[in-house]
């Protein structure tokens, strides 16, 4: 097992990252963003795919860098820190791990950036595959897909739709299909999310799908969307970790810099004591989500306990971070021309997305007998 | 004597029955009902400004406040039959403002006959809406520490400055800050409480943007604004902070006393929608919303205990603060559980949860921040050393 | 409704009650029983039985002073405080709820302090009443009772003991005995209880019980024990908020007096912010526990969702005071010449004891819809 | 290089299995197993002495010491195989020592070459069983508030004073203290860091009763005790300081990682047994259990990243504070959740359960508060300011 500090190639792939997201996708331009009504900015996603990072988890066969999940989590911590809003984890994490475990000849796509996938699954207000109802109603050599999609991530930009539907009974009874965006009798419509990015609703009537659509086995789409889902839960946990490290590092410098009867706020030890203990939780979660992306490396088919431990953490430590940036902040934090408000907001939707904390803590429990 | 209270309840119920516009009845209480009244004010239907005028006239506005000024001269017992029967009926509160909860009660307290004569009625009839301008930038939890300034001009003073945090400046009439009557006294002396006309030429206000979307707030700037003598000063020149401190007390068992719709007019039951649906197998969720509740309870029970301990002489003091802290803090946690079990729906500004949850993170800071009302607790109550 | 504050007569029972218990059962009283191991001093007991205090429940009739729930919620409070030991909640609170909604003759005994009571109930290490399994097998016109009651209050000291035992099937197949502790076939085992009270295991071999020991209807065993084990929740509650205002008072005293780097401990401000939450618990606490009494003296059958309330609270609340008691203290907190222990020990106790945080919790959330 | 750490894990295996009494194989770890070593030691059972004898002249009671003192000259990752094998085996510790957690690692840093060979072989070997005399009454977490003093007769150190909270210390062999040999210099100075025999005349102890029943802890008197000046202080003279911060914060290390016994062997699920037969339907211990598995799961890995970066070379610094901190919080919790889940069980001191309990509410005030490990946290890490 890889230790779980940075090794040098990984030190500089985060300097550059770090750099690079200062530069061209600081909170200002997710503000920008925002105000325009913009869920990202595609000029970056192009600048971002020509660094590599739409293909860091695929293979140099499929012109991917293949970096791993570690990388992975790397960049998407970075891009947390600064709230940097891009398809990276509906396409490059999520679609590229799905699709590479089942051979998919679209990887290519993916990794030059040309490919915007999006991940329909969830269907009602909390994360839970095994319960999809969506219909695959066999016709013909295919199937006929109707119903709804819900909190689709990427969903109203996207070119192609990972969709997971029903074709039998129980858990062996769905299948995952790869469609166009645009395929006749899929309605979608972009919601209004919190954290001003593309979340999508999806209505399918009727849509066609054939057998070439379907990603692995029919009947073996939660098999088929185990890789993406692992991947795409290590590298959200690495998101909100990084996202806790940007919302932490402005309540710092606003605890040193800020007076207040007649003394640096920071210098109040109720303030320092919490911020000690927050900083103990940052810890604890920076090492869960390391972890992830180590096994997720190594022994991905063993990583689910990794990974859910590094998700439960990284959404309860983000939840810790956001309100207590808020509160130390006072009433300027609450402004939305102070960023705060962009750190908790997203904060929110990381918590759900993919599986909330009692999700993953269930998962958790489970394995470990409880 | 509980006779007369029953007969008080049955001719209270008689009369909102027969007064009540059926169209205001169960209404849901948000920005879009809430009678705010004021020189600007439209009324949102007929039936608002029936029901205003028809409680005004029968002193239901301001309850406990003499008869007079348009109050209702009740008692307490009297005061909370009438809020149960108004509860019973769904009526909604016929006016809200800021000189019911702040400036009516300082006025009660602090305020010169003229003065009292002068704005009360106003207050009741819902003509003049006020505004509260206490927060300066900069300042933060420090209220002391204001720098918005007064000169006394001789017949009138001059007034130069800024105010932040001022709700519904925007929409106000009038303002009563706090401004600084004597530069060279100390910090918390020299102070003054000043009430100020908001058409008064100098004075502009800007909304602030909040994370929630809303903008309920204002910066407020004073520019050379002129403010005659006469009656601008509510009690003691330069003692204005002990007229704040009185309100900032008011104010915390208000906010933390379920004043200004803080508490949910819903119980958590309705606002999680159904359980077993949100939840599923999940403890986490389950057991938050378990121990939120048990704790909500006990806590509604707390204001009920110091309006018993207030209402018995012996006087709730500092330990209002705890109100403050305890019923704000719940709020939040309400906020966070509801916003937790209504999962990914509640991410949508259309389904209005997450409006409501963010502007609840305000709480624990206006008014008072949580920290400082653990400062109160922590040497006022307690005692503990400074040293 | 009576108001929240004490009444006059209230403070006047209060201050009597405080003054008896810090002559004669302060904490140093607890100490030499428990290093003589002993549960409680029996001429303690005497003499609140002749203030009135055993028949605190008990109406005029029989000889009791029948004042009331919340009365007997103040006299506990106050032995909380000081950790007065005496079988006051099995006998005064829990058996004389119970028996005197049976119109039970025993009443007057348990009035004068003769007849020390006991509640036999809880199997497994959590109450669970509706769980009963102690079989009452039917013979001739009575029962034999065969089991084993385990976490039975004041059951080694016992001069009678109420017990629950399922004659048949469901909520309704279950019969409340009440039996003379020394008859053939039952066995007292004294537990070696952490807090140095008097508990015990019970053990039942064929023990005969005739109609005329049945409480109550053959069959409401349920009923018939609801009334006693809401006393004694809303007591034990009560005790809890006495005993957490015991060890907050000891706190904040040591906080005052104890120095560390040149300074009083009690003037860091991470001390002060935690002293105050605990304060704002305690008082919330505080609160539903005087409910608790007043819905049981003027609403009895409604009382369960306050007495529920109180319960949780008390728990809870309790928990925080001797854990930041003991933390507070530092090192002396942990020694057993010191008194928090002793609190922390008690508590840990009552926290169990007749329904814990989770139980109550979700009686509560049951009967509030969620 | 991972085929030699191959090597060395068949070897060690091979070792354990040859040298490993069976009776030993698999037993508990409590007071009544753990081998701590000294002159009076009564060894529990042959196969403990022999099992001690072995593993020394194996070098595994130290494995990271030099050879020359008894060690075993490991690698990191060599002692991580180690440890590896031998729970694998159901291994006991051969030795448990405040010689090998504490002195060691200060003589190693600071020790003289005297120093070194005169203590360390007697520390593996298991002949001299030392304890820690750093606290004194009234000092509580004020640990540079020594009044222990060691006056300066020529040829002998002249000790007087008391230390309270030393561990075993009726049953150690020698102490190493902090004691003023400077009583002008500012507070931090004018310590120095002592080694004394127990046996010398003048030195008492008497044992603290704890709250869990169990007298770990001692009050060591020093009464006109004459400790001969040759290779007495360890470290500089008057900078005793020093020794004691790199001690406290290798001690942080080990208690926030596990040393000493903190983390229990058990898993949660072991310790709670059949969760649906104790938290039923009750979601609230269900829910804190799930929430501390995924904490401890979590914590762990940060010993294990707090080691790689210290293995790294770049150090972890003050940090390691957050190691005590959270590991004793941990640890609280832990504890908590085990007696709620286990129910009235719990509650009789037969079962076992509630000492430990009572014990681990010191695991936050001994070897430093988690309040003076926040402070440190707070200063030295995030390096918030002062005023």
């Amino acid at each position: 097992m890889e230790r779980l500090v940075d090794t040098e190639d990984e030190v500089m792939l985060r300097d550059a990252a770090r750099g690079f997201l200062d530069e061209n996708a600081p909170v200002s331009a997710f503000r920008a963003n925002r105000d325009a009504g913009r869920a990202f900015d595609p000029g970056l996603w192009r600048e971002m795919a020509q660094m590599g990072w739409a293909g860091v988890l695929i293979g140099e066969e499929h012109g991917g860098a293949d970096m791993g999940h570690r990388a992975a989590g790397i960049l998407a911590e970075e891009m947390g820190r600064t709230l940097a809003a891009s398809p990276f984890l509906s396409s490059a994490v999520i679609a590229a791990s799905a699709l590479r475990a089942a051979g998919s000849e679209r990887l290519s796509q993916i990794a030059e950036g040309a490919a915007l996938y999006a991940l329909a699954v969830d269907e009602g207000p909390k994360h839970a595959p095994d319960l999809t109802a969506m219909e695959a109603r066999p016709e013909g050599n295919g199937f006929r897909l109707s119903g709804r999609k819900v909190f689709v991530a990427d969903g109203a930009s996207a070119d192609r739709v990972l969709v997971l539907a029903r074709s039998g009974e129980g858990d062996e009874g769905l299948t995952l299909f790869d469609i166009e965006a645009d395929r006749a009798g899929l309605a979608r419509g972009a919601a209004d999310s919190i954290d001003a990015r593309d979340f999508a609703t999806l209505e399918f009537e009727d849509v066609e799908a054939t057998g070439d659509d379907v990603v692995g086995e029919v009947g073996g789409g939660l098999a088929a969307l185990a890789p993406g889902l692992r991947a795409g839960q290590a590298a959200l946990a690495a998101e909100l970790s990084g996202l806790t490290a940007g919302i932490s590092a402005i309540t710092l410098g606003y605890l040193k810099e800020r007076t207040q009867f007649d003394r640096a706020i920071g210098s109040f030890q109720a303030l320092q004591h919490r911020a000690a203990h927050l900083f103990a939780e940052i810890e604890v979660t920076t090492s869960a989500v390391a972890h992830a992306g180590r096994v997720l490396d190594q022994a991905p088919e063993d990583a689910q306990l990794a990974v859910s431990v590094a998700k439960a953490r990284a959404t309860q430590t983000a939840k810790l971070a956001v309100m207590e940036g808020v509160q130390m902040h006072g009433g300027i934090g609450m402004t939305d021309d102070y960023d705060a408000g962009f750190f908790m907001k997203r904060a929110r939707v990381g918590a759900e997305w993919l599986g909330d904390y009692g999700h993953h803590a269930a998962i958790v429990a489970a394995m470990r007998g409880l | 004597m509980p006779d007369k209270l029953e007969d008080f309840r049955t001719e209270i119920a008689e009369w909102i029955a027969a007064n009540l516009p059926e169209e205001l009845r169960g209404q849901p209480r948000n920005e879009d009902t809430i009678c705010w009244g004021g020189r600007k004010w439209q009324f949102r239907s007929q039936a608002q400004k029936d029901w205003l005028e028809r409680c005004h006239a029968r002193g239901l506005t301001c309850p406990r406040w003499p008869v007079e000024y348009g109050g209702g001269g009740m008692s307490r017992d009297e005061e909370k039959i009438l809020r149960d029967e108004m509860n019973r009926a769904g009526a909604p509160s016929p006016l809200e403002s800021f000189g019911i909860w702040m400036l009516g009660p300082a006025l009660l307290k602090f305020g010169t006959d003229a003065q009292k004569a002068e704005h009360l009625p106003e207050i009741t009839a819902g003509r003049i809406r006020w505004c509260q301008g206490y927060s300066e930038p900069g300042a933060g939890s420090d209220l002391a520490n204001v720098q918005t300034r007064a000169e006394d001009m001789g017949d009138h003073w001059l007034v130069n400055g800024q105010k932040i945090w001022t709700s519904y400046a925007d929409k106000a009439d009038k303002i009563f800050a706090l401004v600084r009557t004597d530069r060279e006294a100390p910090k918390h002396l020299g102070i003054s409480f000043m009430l100020i006309d908001m058409e008064t030429p100098g004075v502009t206000t800007r909304p602030i943007r909040l994370i929630s979307g809303a903008s309920p707030f204002c910066e407020t700037f004073f520019d050379n604004v002129k403010v005659p003598k006469e009656g601008a000063i509510v009690g003691e020149m330069n003692r204005g902070w002990d007229v704040a401190k009185y309100l900032l007390t008011h104010e915390r068992e208000m906010i933390g006393g379920g004043g200004g719709g803080l508490i949910a007019g819903t119980t958590l039951s309705e606002a999680i929608g159904d359980m077993d649906m949100v939840a599923g197998a999940d403890p986490v969720i389950r057991a938050q919303a378990m121990e939120l509740e048990v704790d909500t309870l006990a806590f509604g029970l707390t204001m009920e205990r110091y309006k018993d301990i207030a209402e018995s002489g012996a006087g709730v003091g500092h330990a209002s603060a705890m109100l403050k802290y305890y019923g704000t803090e719940l709020n939040k946690r309400r906020q966070e559980i509801v916003m937790s079990a209504r999962g990914s729906d509640a991410l949508d500004w259309s389904e209005g949860l997450a409006a409501p949850w963010l502007r609840s993170k305000a709480n624990s800071i206006e008014g008072g921040t949580s920290e400082v009302m653990l400062d109160i607790i922590s040497k006022r109550v307690l005692e503990l050393p400074s040293k």
